[in-house]
């Protein structure tokens, strides 16, 4: 199997920001995720790809916890997630996540839902809060919709704002969760757009999308799933050229 | 169209009693109702077709008791009804007879050593809701100038729970309804009721204003009870005095002579049938409610007993 | 899409699923995980404990262990232990009365008559292969009641009564006919019905002629029979206890669900007159207590109908239980309709459906299925709810408990009644509760795949 | 297709404006006025028959009874009521009476029923199954049945007066719950400004707690300093002052307690009985409510490392509230409805000294039946219109 | 701009089957639709795109009187459709319609959701009705469902069924309004191929889409809608490669 060593770039290799070993998960009797290992180096980005339920969205929400996993290990910038009050939180204030539902507070202004976790997560003064809640806003392009409630936006604005809400922790590292499958078509590019401005700023970034232009496009490597398990990553190039297994081509012939 | 005719029509009386009350509408688990009103009931139908059973008893709340009967749905209401000047002037209803002269006591545990009503000042006092007895209850003690606070309920049982668990300090109804009470109580005789009668309650049988001939059919079917007792006529000597009758009086009352029943639109020999089927006031009295009963409410020298026998029960002569 | 595979691909081999790791099964680790998980839970476990202990125990002494179980009459119940156990004896003496009320002794094979045949009314809703359940459902509401009326109270039939009677056989034979030719032919009656006669292959129309004459046959046989049936009358007022509550309470539930789903329809309206009378309809029964309503009904009713009128006091009380529930029932069903997305209408009518097939066929089953939970809910209440016809003088299981105490022979036991009452009560009302909370798992359930 | 066009416009002027729908319109209106007429007229012959039958019965209508004396006692009253009082003192009596009863059962049926609701969502299996149980049996048995219960089976059951239970100057016993009742002296007036200005020191510290917390971001336990602040000073000046506030405490005098404030053990069962019953359901609304709050809003909250208390005050409970508050509501309704079951156990509320005792005695069934649902009405309606600004107040802001 | 003539192929020209002349919608003050006319012959296939919220839905909604329209006409297979119920039931009978959220009946079996309206519209015996709601299953290719309930099939077998529900009335003209926009990627294909193979025989369809592939496979012709008003409508050879209007690049830009 192409190692994750093999995908990053050449030259000093950064710092691994995650390690993912022997994990494994069960809901209830169903194993959901099987002995997977991934690293991810410091600045990298993975899109993660495959069939509807083969537990691309399990994975990444182990990766902050969101998930308890039964087995193997999983170290974030060097803390080990052990299920521990400490650990998740240190865990989680480094990483920012983004969900397919956006999962914005629907009864908080923008602004509200940006500045609340440096707020009260933070203890940030609330100007100090609002005013990075702003800077944020702006890097995503919709600070003039601060004073309006989520559900007065569109789809796309929507989105862009939980990104913006999930900067506003300051994270070294963002998950996404398929953030443009619940958009119409239009506001794609919108979202995709603002993601690929933070992948240039150098952003490690772990994404689940079905988007593969955009995987060409920014992705460092791809990571292919199936039934819990991880068939196959590679470069983009190689990914989609020369994919080694039936299942990914398979899958590839459906998607492209 | 007269009551009587509807009655007759339908070819049953509608009676309306109280919730079961034992001695005067009492219900058995076989599901037959009897007791001293009953009786009055059954005395009518027997009076109108010869059967004291072509009766529907109507079980109905104190509270709805007097539009139930306004409004036509029952024929006439034998239940313990306190005859009242309002109740008879302005609620549409005519009062009959009297069949039960009743008064208001009161029931006090023996040990507070309370001997006379006067000694509640300031007691608390379990009374039944919807009827006389509150009215009385609220006039004793503002006449005697004394304070109290009522607890009240419409089921008796529950007021009998309560004083019997100490929710109050006495207990007041109908002397008639205390007597058979305590009789069911763990202790009787740890109980007693206090000689005063703060009340006139005499009972009777109520008719819709408007139909005379109606109020008279009930009311001297009743007269007739009370009367045949003044002459010693029984269920068990009925036919035979029928047959022989030992005086005028008898005569008269039995239709031997006289039309008094066919002017009434009855048969002649009515009060036959109702002898027969119920016997005379001082039988019905002794099987439902008198000494051998559990209720046990004695009759001679009281109220209830005969104007002959120190009573005021005076039937107007059946001529 | 056109890329070329450079090399012939592996193939994908999924590893088997393992079982997951046997760290928490077992009793023990079941309780540390669901009772001791920590200390102020572990505290709580025990002082939940305690509360049962001593509850169970309290009950179980009164009512089990300190209890009279033969007695003449309560006089030897307190005799024997006071006030301190339950005197069981009366009750069962007046048992058969708080179930039949007065009904005479020897026509109850009447009641339980009646009772027995919606049973097997209903009972092909549950055998497997049968598939018009909807019909035979809506036919124990629509058909059974004037069987059963009929069953209960007897007398002279009318002509129109003997018409609907008719119809109520007419319903009970066509169910158990469907019943079982759809359990054990697999087919629809009318099908088994013209293999019999041999005439599977006639032209469509005519077979439908068959079928008609066949039901036209079989409903004038029905008639025939009413005619030489006369039933002893036994008038409403021996009506009572149990038998009684199941009856207001099964009428108000029948009348309930198609008028509240008129007026939830009349709610909804365009017109604003019927849409102004319904919401006036709904808000005055929701907004006043039933016992006013009873009241009112009580002894207002026989006033507002013509001088001579006789309405029975049953009837007046049913009556006013289906006003009442009909109010509820309308708000219950006007939530499901609500929960209906626009699609829905849309789909419909793009298929060129009118508003009544499309509220007949695609709108009504859904909402019903959704707001299943709440209706029985709502059943619920209202079977509680006629305790309070006790209130009016009606003989229903709560007056009868009542009348136990006062009878001469066990005069003021009343505590016990009551307790068998509840436990009565608790039985019916946790049994539907226990249903509808399984169907709406079963329900959630449909929702997803598979 | 120029053409075409003024064709159209022409056919669009002949049809103007509304007549497209014409045939459905009219076929609406036809409908509507046949509807209206019929109901018009039932209740037209409705209240003929009731007029014919009452003249014909001689029965009165009018509310001519209201200033007649009514000539009962009532057992207990917010107002002065006394034995001569008229009958339209005993309707305001027994409105007063269930207005209490609702309002105070309302208060603990809330309390109790957040409680069990979040019980049944606790982790201890033996809670959630016993708030479970208690849930499904009270919810399960009538509430008629329950009220009775609770009066005998525990308010009559406790000691006599004599024995009451005394705590302190509270005592209990079968004739009620007694409590002590302030009598304040002229110097007690200085402790109330102490409280007075304590108060305001309280709400002056939390609104400055929270603006150095958004200021600086640091916490302050303002809420716990608060009441330090609350209680403590007017407690000392209370004691420097020499304790001027007295006590009519509640004492054994004769047949019963005197003195200080009591309820009845009617009204302690009814309001016992009302609030464990309404509780039932106000568990499973607030049940219902809290998971109905999506997962992915937790999953956010938790995302963003928010730690748990405030998820729960600014993510949970907002959103929650919006949808426990209207069946919460609807649930107030019913706990005034049920009220009037007070009847079983002897409680003066409105239906039993008004429908029951007032009608008994008066035989005026038409105004006193009218009477009483007005009441009703006017509550419910009351309570839609506070419902109806409520919702919009919190509805989300939308598209 | 381009006429709708134009753009039809050559030759005799086939009857007109939709006529939408001077169309005007307004929801309240908004004003939804604006002055629209547009033509369609029978066979005729038209793919609708353009920005969210340019009136797209309403248009097609007008042609089946989901939406009532305020002004213009609007004649269909020479019935001119006017609110009454007449006009309504016979343009309706001729025009089936898809919709994004398939909009299928849960609680009833794929073959009765089928077989509902020939049953219930169009009066016919249920063993038709069935049989030929067999054939247009069949034609979608999902015969093997027809006992399942819809949420027991994935969105694109729903999809499907939605089609062939349309087709149980047996249209001459067939809406889609968005069909694949509720669609997982992987199954877009297979609802996009049943609509192909129904345009090749031959269907007269109106079909909103930002499926720009099928546009350009199987479109007629491409209408560009924005604000309530068609910009511009041409051949899709000359729509995508050539459009006139910046408008129009700008979209395309964004979607392609
Ligand atoms: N909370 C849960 N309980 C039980 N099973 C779950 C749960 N969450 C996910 N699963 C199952 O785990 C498997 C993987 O789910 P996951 O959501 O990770 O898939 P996915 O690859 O993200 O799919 P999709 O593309 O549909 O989002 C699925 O089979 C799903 O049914
Ligand atoms: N029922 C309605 N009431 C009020 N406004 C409406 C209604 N339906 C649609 N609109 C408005 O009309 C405009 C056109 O809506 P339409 O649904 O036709 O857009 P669309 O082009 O289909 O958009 P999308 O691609 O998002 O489906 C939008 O601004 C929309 O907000
Ligand atoms: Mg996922
Ligand atoms: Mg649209």
């Amino acid at each position: 199997m192409t190692g994750p060593e093999q995908a990053a770039a050449g030259g000093a290799k950064p710092a691994r920001v995650i390690e993912i070993a022997g994990l494994n998960k069960w809901f209830g009797d169903f194993h959901a995720l099987k002995d997977i290992d991934l690293t991810v180096r410091k600045g990298e980005r993975i899109v993660i790809c495959g069939p509807s339920g083969s537990g691309k969205s399990t994975l990444i929400r182990c990766v902050n916890h969101l998930e308890r996993h039964e087995e193997g290990d999983i170290i974030v910038n060097g803390v080990t997630l052990r299920g521990d009050k400490g650990s998740v939180n240190a865990v989680r204030g480094e990483v920012g996540m983004v969900f397919q539902q956006f999962n914005l507070f629907p009864h908080l202004t923008v602004l509200e839902n940006c500045a609340l976790a440096p707020m009260f997560a933070r203890k940030m003064p609330r100007r100090e809060a609002e005013a990075l809640a702003m800077t944020r806003l702006e890097r995503v392009r919709i600070p003039e919709q601060a004073r309006k409630y989520p559900l007065q936006l569109s789809g796309g604005q929507q989105q862009r704002v939980a990104i913006a809400r999930a900067l506003c922790l300051r994270p070294s590292i963002m998950l996404f969760d398929e953030p443009t499958s619940a958009l119409d078509p239009e506001m794609i590019k919108e979202v995709l757009d603002v993601m690929v401005e933070l992948a240039e700023e150098g952003m490690t970034m772990l994404c689940v999308t079905h988007e593969m232009g955009f995987a060409r496009q920014v992705a460092d490597r791809v990571v292919f799933m199936d039934q819990g398990e991880i068939v196959e990553q590679a470069a983009p190039e190689i990914f989609f050229s020369n994919p080694r297994y039936d299942r990914t081509r398979a899958f590839l012939s459906q998607i492209l | 169209q007269s009551t009587l005719e509807s009655v007759k029509e339908r070819g049953h009386l509608n009676c309306q009693v109280g919730l079961p009350t034992p001695g005067f509408y009492a219900l058995d688990a076989d599901g037959t109702w009897s007791g001293l009103d009953v009786d009055v009931c059954r005395a009518v139908s027997a009076a109108i077709w010869g059967d004291p059973d072509k009766v529907e008893y109507q079980s109905v709340t104190s509270a709805v008791r007097f539009t139930s009967l306004a409004n036509g749905e029952s024929d006439m209401l034998a239940r313990t009804t306190t005859w009242t000047a309002v109740r008879d002037t302005q609620l549409g209803l005519d009062f009959t007879f009297v069949n039960f002269y009743d008064g208001q006591g009161f029931l006090v545990p023996v040990d507070s050593g309370i001997t006379s009503a006067l000694e509640l000042d300031g007691a608390t006092i379990c009374v039944l809701t919807g009827t006389t007895t509150e009215l009385n209850l609220a006039d004793y003690f503002r006449a005697n100038g004394m304070e109290m606070t009522p607890v009240t309920n419409e089921n008796v049982n529950v007021l009998v729970e309560t004083y019997l668990g100490g929710g109050c300090d006495a207990y007041t109804n109908d002397k008639s309804g205390l007597a058979a009470r305590r009789s069911a109580f763990p202790d009787p005789t740890a109980h007693v009721i206090l000689p005063q009668t703060v009340s006139k309650e005499p009972l009777g049988p109520v008719v819709r204003q408007g139909d005379d001939a109606w109020a008279n059919i009930v009311r001297w079917v009743g007269y007739g009870m009370l009367e045949a007792e003044e002459f010693g006529v029984t269920q068990a000597n009925v036919e035979e005095m029928a047959a022989n009758p030992p005086g005028p009086g008898v005569a008269r009352l039995l239709g031997v002579e006289g039309n008094i029943g066919e002017g009434m639109g009855l048969p002649a020999d009515f009060m036959v049938s109702v002898l027969k089927a119920v016997g005379n006031y001082g039988e019905a009295y002794e099987r439902h409610v008198g000494e051998n009963t559990p209720i046990g409410i004695p009759r001679a020298g009281t109220l209830n007993a005969l104007w002959t026998q120190g009573g005021i029960m005076y039937p107007p002569p059946f001529r | 899409m056109a890329e070329t595979h450079a090399e012939t691909a592996l193939i994908f081999q999924p590893k088997p699923a393992r079982p997951a790791p046997a760290a928490a099964s077992g009793p023990v680790a079941w309780m540390r995980r669901n009772l001791f998980s920590d200390v102020p839970n572990a505290l709580m476990t025990l002082l939940g404990g305690y509360i049962l202990f001593v509850v169970v125990g309290a009950v179980l002494d009164w009512a089990v262990f300190g209890a009279v179980w033969s007695a003449e009459s309560r006089r030897e119940c307190l005799d024997a232990v006071g006030r301190a156990g339950a005197c069981w004896p009366g009750v069962a003496e007046w048992l058969p009365n708080m179930i039949y009320g007065l009904y005479p002794k020897e026509l109850v094979w009447r009641v339980n008559l009646g009772f027995l045949t919606l049973l097997l009314w209903i009972a092909p809703l549950f055998m497997p292969r049968v598939v018009s359940k909807v019909n035979i459902g809506v036919s124990a509401v629509l058909l059974f009641p004037f069987l059963a009326s009929y069953w209960f109270h007897g007398g002279e039939m009318g002509l129109l009564w003997r018409v609907f009677v008719a119809a109520g056989i007419w319903g009970f034979v066509w169910v158990w006919a469907t019943a079982l030719s759809e359990q054990f032919a697999g087919r629809p009656i009318g099908q088994t019905l013209l293999a019999a006669l041999g005439a599977e292959d006639a032209a469509d129309a005519d077979q439908r002629r068959i079928l008609r004459i066949a039901a036209a046959l079989l409903y004038v046989a029905a008639l025939a029979l009413t005619l030489a049936w006369r039933l002893e009358e036994v008038g409403t007022r021996l009506w009572g206890g149990l038998f009684l509550t199941l009856v207001i309470s099964g009428i108000g539930i029948t009348f309930s669900l198609p008028a509240g789903i008129l007026l939830a329809l009349g709610r909804r309206s365009d017109m604003p007159v019927i849409s102004m009378l319904s919401t006036a309809f709904i808000e005055l029964f929701r907004s006043v207590p039933l016992i006013t309503i009873l009241f009112m009904f009580n002894t207002m009713m026989p006033l507002f109908m013509p001088e001579g009128t006789d309405v029975n006091q049953l009837l007046r009380a049913i009556v006013a239980v289906c006003f009442f529930a009909a109010a509820y029932m309308a708000e219950v069903i006007r939530g499901g309709l609500q929960a209906i997305p626009r699609g829905q209408y849309e789909a419909a009518s793009s298929l060129g459906l009118g508003y009544w097939r499309s509220t007949q066929l695609i709108v009504m089953p859904q909402a019903l299925r959704i707001m299943i939970p709440a209706i029985v809910g709502n059943f619920i209440g209202l079977f509680k709810d006629t305790t309070l016809v006790s209130i009016i003088g009606l003989f229903d299981l709560m007056s009868m408990a009542r009348a136990v105490g006062e009878d001469t022979k066990w005069l003021g036991l009343f505590i016990e009644p009551f307790f068998v009452v509840a436990m009565i009560y608790f039985v019916f009302c946790f049994a539907m509760s226990s249903y509808s909370i399984g169907l709406e798992k079963k329900l959630a359930q449909g929702r997803d795949r598979g | 297709m120029a053409f075409a066009r003024q064709d159209d416009d022409a056919r669009r002027g002949g049809f103007r404006p509304g007549a497209l729908l014409s045939d459905e319109k009219t076929r609406s209106i036809t409908f509507q006025a046949l509807t209206l007429a019929a109901v018009v007229a039932l209740f037209w012959w409705l209240v003929d028959n009731t007029l014919a039958n009452m003249a014909a019965r001689s029965m009165s209508a009018g509310f001519d009874f209201l200033p007649v004396t009514a000539g009962f006692g009532i057992g207990f009253t917010l107002i002065e009521f006394r034995e001569g009082d008229s009958y339209w003192r005993v309707f305001q009596v027994g409105v007063l009476n269930t207005l209490l009863v609702a309002v105070v059962s309302i208060l603990f049926a809330t309390v109790l029923g957040l409680i069990v609701g979040l019980a049944r969502l606790s982790g201890n299996w033996i809670v959630a199954t016993l708030a479970r149980a208690y849930v499904e049996f009270l919810r399960n048995t009538p509430l008629l049945l329950q009220i009775i219960a609770w009066f005998f089976g525990v308010f009559n059951l406790l000691p006599r007066p004599r024995d009451s239970v005394e705590f302190g100057a509270f005592a209990l016993n079968n004739r009620g719950f007694y409590m002590p009742s302030p009598v304040p002296e002229p110097a007690f007036d200085a402790v109330l400004a102490v409280f007075v200005v304590a108060l305001g020191g309280a709400i002056a510290l939390q609104v400055w707690a929270k603006r150095r917390r958004e200021a600086t971001g640091r916490l302050f336990p303002a809420v716990r300093v608060g009441l330090a602040l609350v209680v403590l000073p007017p407690l000392a000046a209370h004691l420097a002052l020499g304790q001027p506030l007295g006590w009519n405490i509640p004492a054994l005098k004769g047949f019963n307690y005197d003195g200080g404030v009591s309820v009845p053990p009617a009204f302690c069962a009814l309001i016992v009985a009302l609030s464990v019953y309404t509780s039932c359901f106000i568990a499973e609304i607030v049940r219902s409510g809290v998971q109905s709050v999506s997962r992915g809003q937790r999953e956010a909250a938790g995302a963003l490392n928010l730690p748990n208390d405030w998820t729960m005050r600014l993510i949970i409970l907002p959103q929650a509230l919006r949808v426990i508050i209207p069946p919460l509501i609807s649930q107030y309704l019913n706990v005034t409805k049920n009220s009037s079951l007070a009847i079983a156990i002897g409680f003066p509320d409105l239906v039993s000294v008004w429908m029951n005792t007032s009608l008994n005695q008066s035989g005026r069934a038409i105004p006193i039946v009218a009477m009483t649902m007005a009441f009703y009405c006017t509550v419910s309606l009351f309570v839609s219109l506070v419902m109806n600004v409520y919702n919009r107040s919190v509805q989300l802001k939308e598209r």
